[in-house]
């Protein structure tokens, strides 16, 4: 049960929000993109070991989705990475 | 009775959700409502009207149902502008009103939000889990108020019987 | 390699067992091979054992960072069962369980391989559905799932006195996998590691692979590890949850991320449930060791993360799952848990294939895959050795996400 | 002789209190303030267990939750078994019982096996019982282990419960460190959570007679606990053990006792901001030949049963030791009048300061007891220079032994924060915090009071570690884990074989897997693997400390989520009146419960549905529509985002009317399906499958909030705030007009997919034309305050029409008539819409929606899909099993179809499917075959309608 900083209600227990997944790249213009491209971004998530940055959803608060960075390694949320916009 | 609390179902309340920046909001109640909280989930009242802030550009304005008609006719949720959003919800939430010495030790059974006095004041109001739900949780006299999705609000009272058993 | 009966355990007790080799050896590492495997967990030492058994390449290094068995066949919950639901799945793990029932023969190793039946809890008239779906499916490749009514399913598991008609969910009926049985994890890895050593197969633990080398040409040319630099034209990644860790220092993507999926042990208590128990509608499913542990495991937490740890919430629904249940086992005790971290495919169904690096060879996406080790270990070294899939692996090759033809086995929408 | 070891004073026991117990049938009593080992000791009992493997005779090793030998099952009201009897508080009326023996731990029967020890070594199962298979032995050996038996019965009365805390910092252990921790930051003011496994606080203390500036260490803790008790901001909880370390800084705390009655155990949740761990230590066991034997047992042990609860465990005392701290047990025995022998010392030199504690007693250094006399209770111990030489056997009655202190680190570890072993400690103590936390006192390896609270005199503590004693010519098994049976030879064994990671010992050996995990014995585990390697015990490593610290009962972690609240459940306001006309209620997706069907007496499934379906066929039918999702959306740019997630166009929809759709996810899978319609200029209204609302939700606000934040649409969920009474069938009109209504019915002024507002029975209405059953249908949605009413009011105005309650398995069979998709039947995860028929539903002219370029590109790959098609069996009256497969010519080969529903048409009089074949479209006319095992049925391949193909009824 981790502890998750909504920007709105603050730190919440994990329990009151959905995960939507990591941040992947943006989505392409589908009539612009090779089938390949097309099926890497739809099936290939970043996998870090380390810093990933990840969508949570506030469904049992606010209702707002926000993005943070999460050590996969030990759940700690971590400042965004050097190198990373 | 395990513990000290009184526990009872809250009869309904009119209830109008409100979405939009708070200058566009303003512009179109004009003075109908009780200014608009500052603090994220905070409340403020004005006669027998409060405002909830309960989330980015989202309010909820609940009053004693009588006053439901007067409402609908201030607000106009059908007439407003395209960016703001005003609809009636007055039946989607059931609230519950838990009370008396222990209230503190049964709202710590159902919901994992810190409701100590300096975490959680007087004026404040947001939406937290209580019994794995959804819900909009403040204080009251007494002791914690709290609301769930309408169609839950049987499963919440067998949850409180069991709790309170 | 010493055979083990129970006349080699008495003329051993006669000299205080001081006499007894070896399971495996722990030979110099070289610095080229035939082919490396990456992680001694179940299916690279499977891998390595059927390359050398089946095949004939013995000339194999299985390269593991930690020790050996220490993968996800340290962790999981034993489970050995066919009852899937689709083509392309079900003889896979037929195959597999088949091998499994073998296996302590061929490996002179007692896996201590108990079928003792996989019976299922329905609770819901959709899964009901779903289940049936399966049985019929399943019968045309010879796995059994039978029908039971609520009282012979109550008869079966005596311990089963929850689920009634005012319960949240009540007990319909169930539905039971004569083939589907349990063992001792640790055995299997011993047992493969034992056998492939005695072959020639090299295992050397305590060896990272920090990543893989690539030639000019593209194709695979090694592994560089803690140990220097391991030269092998065919490399197979066998390490569960790191498999994108180490393909992404090949420049390689793959639609895998890694999770954590929880289990945890009872204290032993007397024999009391003699099949394994699942109850899909609740969300855990247990079985009773021969230790009398009662071995449970739970739904998965979805997020991504390679801590293998419980999460509380996660780990609470799994318990009051099967309180309700099974409510006698308010008075037995937690004595351990554990997390394992396994990575997942987009579509949630495994990953075998030779990658578009040359030589490059990946097992992955499995959850669950305990069960497959056998199989995956066979038809992985099949297509090792032969440069083509194994007929029953082909749908598990990577070629599937081309034109996104999914084996949507674990439910009706993607993983992500 | 009653109590026949009790001294006659002293102890923090009160014997104005007597309580009955029984163990194993023989009757005892013991005092208040007694655990069940300190009562059993008090009364001379000397055998209370046999052992896991060997059933060799075992006494009590310990005091607290590190007893490895002595486990009971407790009967009556407090059923539970292998429960460490020292954790056992002592009451009136105990029943216990020895696990794992029969029929007593005096005489045991399975103590046959001791014979055949030298057969059974570590592993030994992996080598034998393969001939003719293991199943010829599993049931014996399951019978054999499992100690305890499994609990019957759920407790007969009382509930558990689990709760949520906050502090700024929880602390785990009430002894002198955790005491000191949790002054100090309540006179701060910081709101403090203090827990403490034991029945007193104190700690060690309560044991150790030490001082704190000149008085008893007791008096202080009281003083403590006092004023931690008068403060508001402290909850302090006794009994209460923190056995779990998760990320974040939640601790999970199991409190046994709690004040109120009903409720049996209650498990604590708490989030802190700083975790002071002061856990104490645990003192570990020596090694040696015998060392299982009953009156072997640890010095702290019997310092505590002497000091604590005034019991003598026996009269004639050896000490074993290597380290300074059983000197002043040596001389607390004195003093409570028990005979020491010797004290007999590994080290070659003893401190000064350790000696003086116990002028007049022999210590001989460089001393190890190699070997002890005695199997059911020590009579002698054979002590042997450290170094090899001839022995002398000492007589006595108890061998007390202390092979140094570990620092409890396991929440430590378990909060994964990393250990070093500490040289001059010769134990792993806490090294780098990566929570918020800190080890204080003796769980910091700060071993001597003076050093953890001011004014507190202790003897220093100095050790040299021992890992086991290595000389010649011992005779007996040396056990590493005396719950398991694991012996220095299993190790050696396991080590031998190439077994030699700390995790392949243990695993080979089970050496620390019992439930005591080990925690006397797992170091010296650690140290003979070390010693036999020949590599220092920090390259050994640990295993990985898993929670729980001591075993916990699963009722206190479900707390009170069980029964009819395992999973939320939603009702409707019919739900009641559903329920009184004899419905036959279920889950029905989204925790809604929903009314099946509604058999009349003597009716079965069957023949209600029949009925029900003939009604909407034939008259009319009404059915609660509430729990359908519905949402309103608002803003200028919803036209175009519902343009995005919907296949279809939904734009170019006019105020008033409505469409049906498509929404996929971005694979090109379906998500779900529903209607749109147009409220005003810039409001909509949504309605999704029930099942898929919050999905539907999610996708929605994650497509606004992440990827389109520009977009003006905002979204309110208003699933209930309206309910709806569905009037289905081709009187529904007449229904309508029976309630009465100020809406115009007629399909010109309101067709098919539009929908007024108005008033129906008086009521404030919004009634819409979709039909999901093929009839004329006319949806009314008012609030759910009028709903209850409407409902009756409904029935009254039906009853001339015959108008019936429709249930679900109606709905099934109305909407496979007609070829509906239902998602939970036809879309399994591998169907496009043009599989399903409805390419219709897939706008070509919009460049881009959800899923677009999924499904064409899904599409390209070729090959023959499954499509989906109506099924007639041959013969009329032959039902299919929903989910059958279809295979080629029905022959046992890969399927090419299966059935996703099969149900008895009231229509056409016959059984009518539908299913997705391979090719199906193409193959409408041919013969099919379904595969139920061995049985084969022919079925007609049809389009997928049985039913107004061209849909005139429900536009009529």
């Amino acid at each position: 049960m981790m502890l998750l900083t909504c920007p709105f209600c603050g730190k919440r227990n994990e329990s009151e929000f959905i995960y939507g997944g990591p941040v992947g790249a943006d989505r392409p213009d589908p009539n612009a993109v090779s089938d390949a491209e097309w099926v890497e971004y739809l099936t290939v998530t970043p996998n870090p070991l380390g810093p990933v940055r990840e969508k949570w959803w506030h469904a049992r608060g606010c209702g707002g989705w926000f993005a943070i960075w999460r050590d996969t390694r030990t759940h700690d949320i971590v400042e965004v990475p050097d190198g990373t916009k | 009775m395990s513990y000290k609390v009184n526990i009872a179902r809250q009869s309904l309340n009119a209830l109008f959700d409100l979405k939009g920046s708070p200058a566009a909001i303003l512009t179109w109640v004009e003075g109908a409502l009780p200014a608009l909280p500052e603090r994220p989930n905070s409340r403020t009242r004005r006669d027998a009207l409060d405002l909830y802030h309960i989330g980015r550009d989202h309010w909820i304005v609940r009053a004693p149902l009588g006053l439901e008609g007067r409402l609908e006719t201030q607000l106009r949720p059908t007439d407003c502008p395209a960016d703001i959003s005003i609809v009636r919800v007055s039946d989607t939430l059931t609230f519950f009103r838990v009370t008396g010495l222990q209230a503190a030790d049964v709202m710590a059974i159902a919901c994992p939000l810190d409701l100590h006095d300096t975490a959680f004041d007087a004026d404040a109001v947001t939406y937290s889990e209580l019994f794995g739900l959804k819900a909009l949780v403040m204080r009251c006299e007494g002791g914690f108020e709290f609301a769930v999705e309408q169609s839950f609000g049987d499963m919440i009272t067998d949850y409180l019987t069991r709790a309170t058993a | 390699m010493q055979k083990y009966s129970v006349f080699s355990l008495a003329r051993n007790a006669l000299s205080g067992h001081k006499n007894w080799p070896r399971a495996w050896q722990s030979p110099p590492l070289k610095d080229r091979y035939e082919v490396v495997v990456i992680g001694a967990g179940g299916h690279g030492l499977a891998t390595a054992y059927y390359l050398s058994k089946e095949f004939g390449i013995t000339d194999v290094a299985v390269l593991e960072r930690g020790w050996l068995g220490g993968g996800n066949i340290a962790r999981n919950t034993v489970t050995i069962r066919s009852n899937y639901m689709r083509d392309e799945s079900i003889p896979f793990y037929v195959k597999s369980v088949a091998m499994y029932e073998g296996l302590t023969d061929e490996l002179n190793f007692n896996m201590m391989h108990s079928k003792r039946t996989m019976v299922d809890v329905v609770q819901t008239w959709p899964k009901l559905r779903e289940l049936r779906r399966r049985q019929l499916t399943m019968d045309i490749y010879g796995s059994t799932y039978e029908h039971i009514t609520t009282e012979e399913l109550r008869r079966r598991i005596p311990a089963l006195t929850g689920g009634g008609p005012d319960a949240r969910l009540p007990v319909i009926c169930g539905m039971v996998h004569t083939d589907a049985g349990v063992n001792r994890h640790d055995a299997v890895a011993w047992g493969y590691a034992r056998a492939a050593d005695a072959m020639g197969v090299e295992i050397h633990q305590q060896t990272p692979v920090q990543s893989l080398i690539r030639g000019n040409d593209g194709a695979i040319e090694g592994v560089e590890t803690n140990r220097g630099t391991v030269r092998a034209r065919k490399v197979v990644v066998a390490v569960s949850g790191h498999t994108t860790t180490l393909t992404e220092t090949a420049g390689l993507k793959l639609p895998l991320r890694t999770m954590n999926l929880t289990a945890f042990v009872s204290e032993p208590v007397k024999p009391l449930v003699d099949v394994i128990v699942n109850c899909p509608d609740s969300g855990f499913y247990f079985s009773q060791s021969d230790k009398g542990e009662m071995v449970i495991g739970g739904a998965p937490d979805m997020g991504q993360s390679f801590r293998r740890d419980i999460k509380q919430h996660v780990f609470e629904d799994t318990v009051t799952a099967m309180l309700s249940l099974f409510p006698s086992f308010k008075k037995l005790k937690l004595m351990r848990q554990w997390g394992g971290h396994l990575d997942i495919a987009h579509d949630a169904s495994p990953i075998m294939d030779q990658t578009e690096v040359p030589g490059l060879f990946v097992t992955a996406g499995w959850w669950g895959g305990y069960k497959a080790i056998p199989a995956g270990g066979l038809t992985l070294a099949h297509l090792v050795a032969k440069g083509e899939p194994h007929p029953l692996m082909a749908p598990f090759t990577l070629g599937r996400f081309r034109h996104l033809d999914f084996v949507m086995e674990a439910g009706t929408t993607t993983a992500r | 002789m009653a109590q026949s070891n009790r001294r006659a004073s002293g102890g923090r026991i009160d014997r104005n209190q007597p309580l009955q117990f029984t163990f194993n049938g023989k009757s005892y009593e013991g005092f208040k303030g007694d655990t069940l080992a300190s009562a059993l000791l008090a009364n001379g009992v000397r055998v209370t267990a046999r052992s896991f493997k060997y059933h060799r005779p075992r006494g009590i090793m310990g005091h607290g939750p590190e007893e490895p030998a002595t486990l009971v099952e407790l009967d009556g009201e407090d059923a539970s078994g292998n429960r460490p009897a020292t954790t056992v508080p002592l009451r009136d009326g105990l029943s216990a019982r020895s696990v794992n023996c029969w029929p007593s731990p005096e005489f045991d029967l399975g103590g046959i096996n001791q014979l055949f020890e030298r057969f059974l070594p570590a592993g030994f199962y992996y080598k034998t019982f393969k001939w003719p298979n293991w199943h010829l032995f599993e049931p014996s050996i399951r019978k054999a282990a499992g100690l305890a038996a499994a609990p019957a019965k759920p407790p007969a009365r009382g509930h558990f419960e689990a709760r949520n805390a906050h502090a700024d910092v929880l602390i785990a252990g009430a002894g002198p460190a955790g005491l000191q921790a949790a002054l100090e930051a309540a006179r701060a003011g910081m709101r403090v959570f203090l827990a403490d496994e034991g029945a007193e606080a104190g700690g060690s203390l309560l044991h150790r007679n030490l001082t704190i500036g000149g008085r008893p260490a007791m008096d202080w803790v009281a003083d403590a606990v006092a004023e931690l008790r008068g403060m508001e901001n402290v909850i302090h909880l006794q009994n209460a053990t923190v056995w779990a370390y998760r990320e974040h800084n939640l601790l999970i705390v199991n409190q046994r006792d709690p004040e109120q009655d009903s409720i049996l155990e209650r498990s604590w949740r708490v989030r802190a901001g700083e975790v002071v761990i002061a856990t104490g230590a645990t003192e570990r066991a020596l090694v040696f030949g015998g060392n299982d034997r009953p009156g072997v047992m640890l010095a702290s042990s019997v310092q505590a049963y002497v000091n604590r609860w005034g019991v003598t465990p026996g009269q004639r005392v050896v000490l074993f030791t290597n380290n300074n701290s059983a000197y002043a047990v040596a001389a607390d025995l004195a003093v409570a009048g028990v005979t020491v022998e010797a004290i007999l010392d590994s080290r070659n030199t003893v401190p000064k300061a350790a000696l003086d504690l116990v002028s007049g007693i022999t210590v001989r250094s460089g001393t190890v007891v190699s070997d002890v006399r005695g199997h059911k209770r020590v009579r002698a111990v054979k002590a042997v220079p450290a170094n090899g030489g001839a022995g002398t056997w000492i007589t006595c009655d108890l061998l007390a032994c202390s092979g140094g202190w570990n620092p409890t680190v396991h929440l430590w570890s378990q909060s994964r924060s990393t250990l070093r072993f500490d040289e001059e400690l010769a134990a792993f103590c806490p090294d780098q915090a990566v929570q918020s936390c800190r080890a204080v006192g003796a769980a910091a390896g700060v071993l001597t009071l003076d050093r953890i609270v001011d004014g507190g005199e202790d003897l220093t503590y100095r050790i040299e570690p021992l890992w086991r004693v290595d000389v010649p010519g011992q005779r007996g098994k040396a056990f590493l884990d005396v719950q398991n049976d694991v012996a220095v030879s299993d190790v050696h064994l396991a080590l031998r074989e190439g077994y030699d990671n700390a995790e392949h010992v243990k695993r080979y050996t089970t050496g620390g897997m019992g439930i005591d995990q080990g925690k006397t014995g797992n170091i010296n585990i650690i140290g003979t693997v070390a010693l036999q390697k020949g590599v220092p015990l920090q390259e050994v490593g640990t295993t990985t400390f898993r929670s729980p610290y001591t075993p916990v009962s699963f009722g206190a972690i479900g707390g009170l989520r069980e029964e009819t609240v395992l999973f939320p459940y939603r009702h409707t306001p019919v739900t009641q009146w559903n329920k009184d006309n004899g419905a036959v209620m279920y889950e029905a997706g989204a925790r809604w419960r929903r009314p099946g069907y509604f058999p009349k007496p003597g009716e079965d499934l069957q023949e209600a549905v029949n009925r029900e379906c003939r009604a909407v066929r034939e008259g009319v039918g009404v059915y609660d529509g509430s729990p359908l999702g519905t949402f309103e959306l608002k803003g200028r740019d919803v036209p175009q985002f519902l343009d995005f997630i919907y296949s279809n166009i939904m734009s170019s929809l006019k105020p008033g009317d409505g469409r049906y759709g498509l929404m996929l996810s971005e694979d090109g899978l379906i998500l779900d399906d529903g209607v749109a319609f147009r409220l005003d200029e810039h409001r909509w209204m949504i309605s999704t499958s029930t099942g898929h609302a919050d999905a539907v939700n999610q996708q929605m606000e994650k497509l606004l909030q992440t990827e389109f934040p520009n977009w003006q649409v905002m979204i309110t969920t208003v699933t209930s705030q309206w309910n709806n009474a569905t009037i289905c069938g081709p009187m529904a009109r007449e229904v309508m007009h029976a309630l009465g209504t100020d809406i115009d019915l007629s399909p010109e002024a309101f067709p098919f997919m539009s929908f007024r507002d108005g008033t129906v029975a008086g009521f404030p209405a919004r009634v819409v034309r979709v039909s999901f059953t093929g009839e004329l249908s006319y949806e009314v949605n008012v609030a759910p305050r009028h709903m209850a009413e409407l409902w009756g009011k409904v029935m009254e105005a039906g009853a001339p029409f015959g108008i019936l309650p429709v249930g679900s398995e109606s709905s099934h069979v109305l909407r496979v008539e007609k070829g509906f998709l239902s998602l939970g039947h036809e879309v399994d995860g591998t169907v496009d819409a043009y599989d399903l028929g409805m390419g219709w539903a897939m706008s070509k002219k919009k460049p881009d929606y959800l899923g677009k370029r999924s499904v064409a590109l899904r599409r390209s790959g070729g090959g023959t899909r499954r499509e989906l098609v109506g099924i007639l069996p041959e013969d009329p009256n032959r039902p299919i099993p929903e989910g059958a497969p279809l295979t080629p010519g029905g022959r046992k080969e890969a399927t090419d179809g299966l059935v996703t529903a099969c149900v008895w048409s009231v229509v056409n009089n016959r059984w009518v499917g539908l299913a997705l074949l391979q090719n199906g479209h193409a193959r409408q006319g041919e013969t099919a075959h379904v595969r139920v095992k061995d049985d084969v049925i022919p079925v007609t391949v049809t389009k997928p309608v049985f039913h107004d193909p061209e849909g005139k009824l429900l536009r009529s």
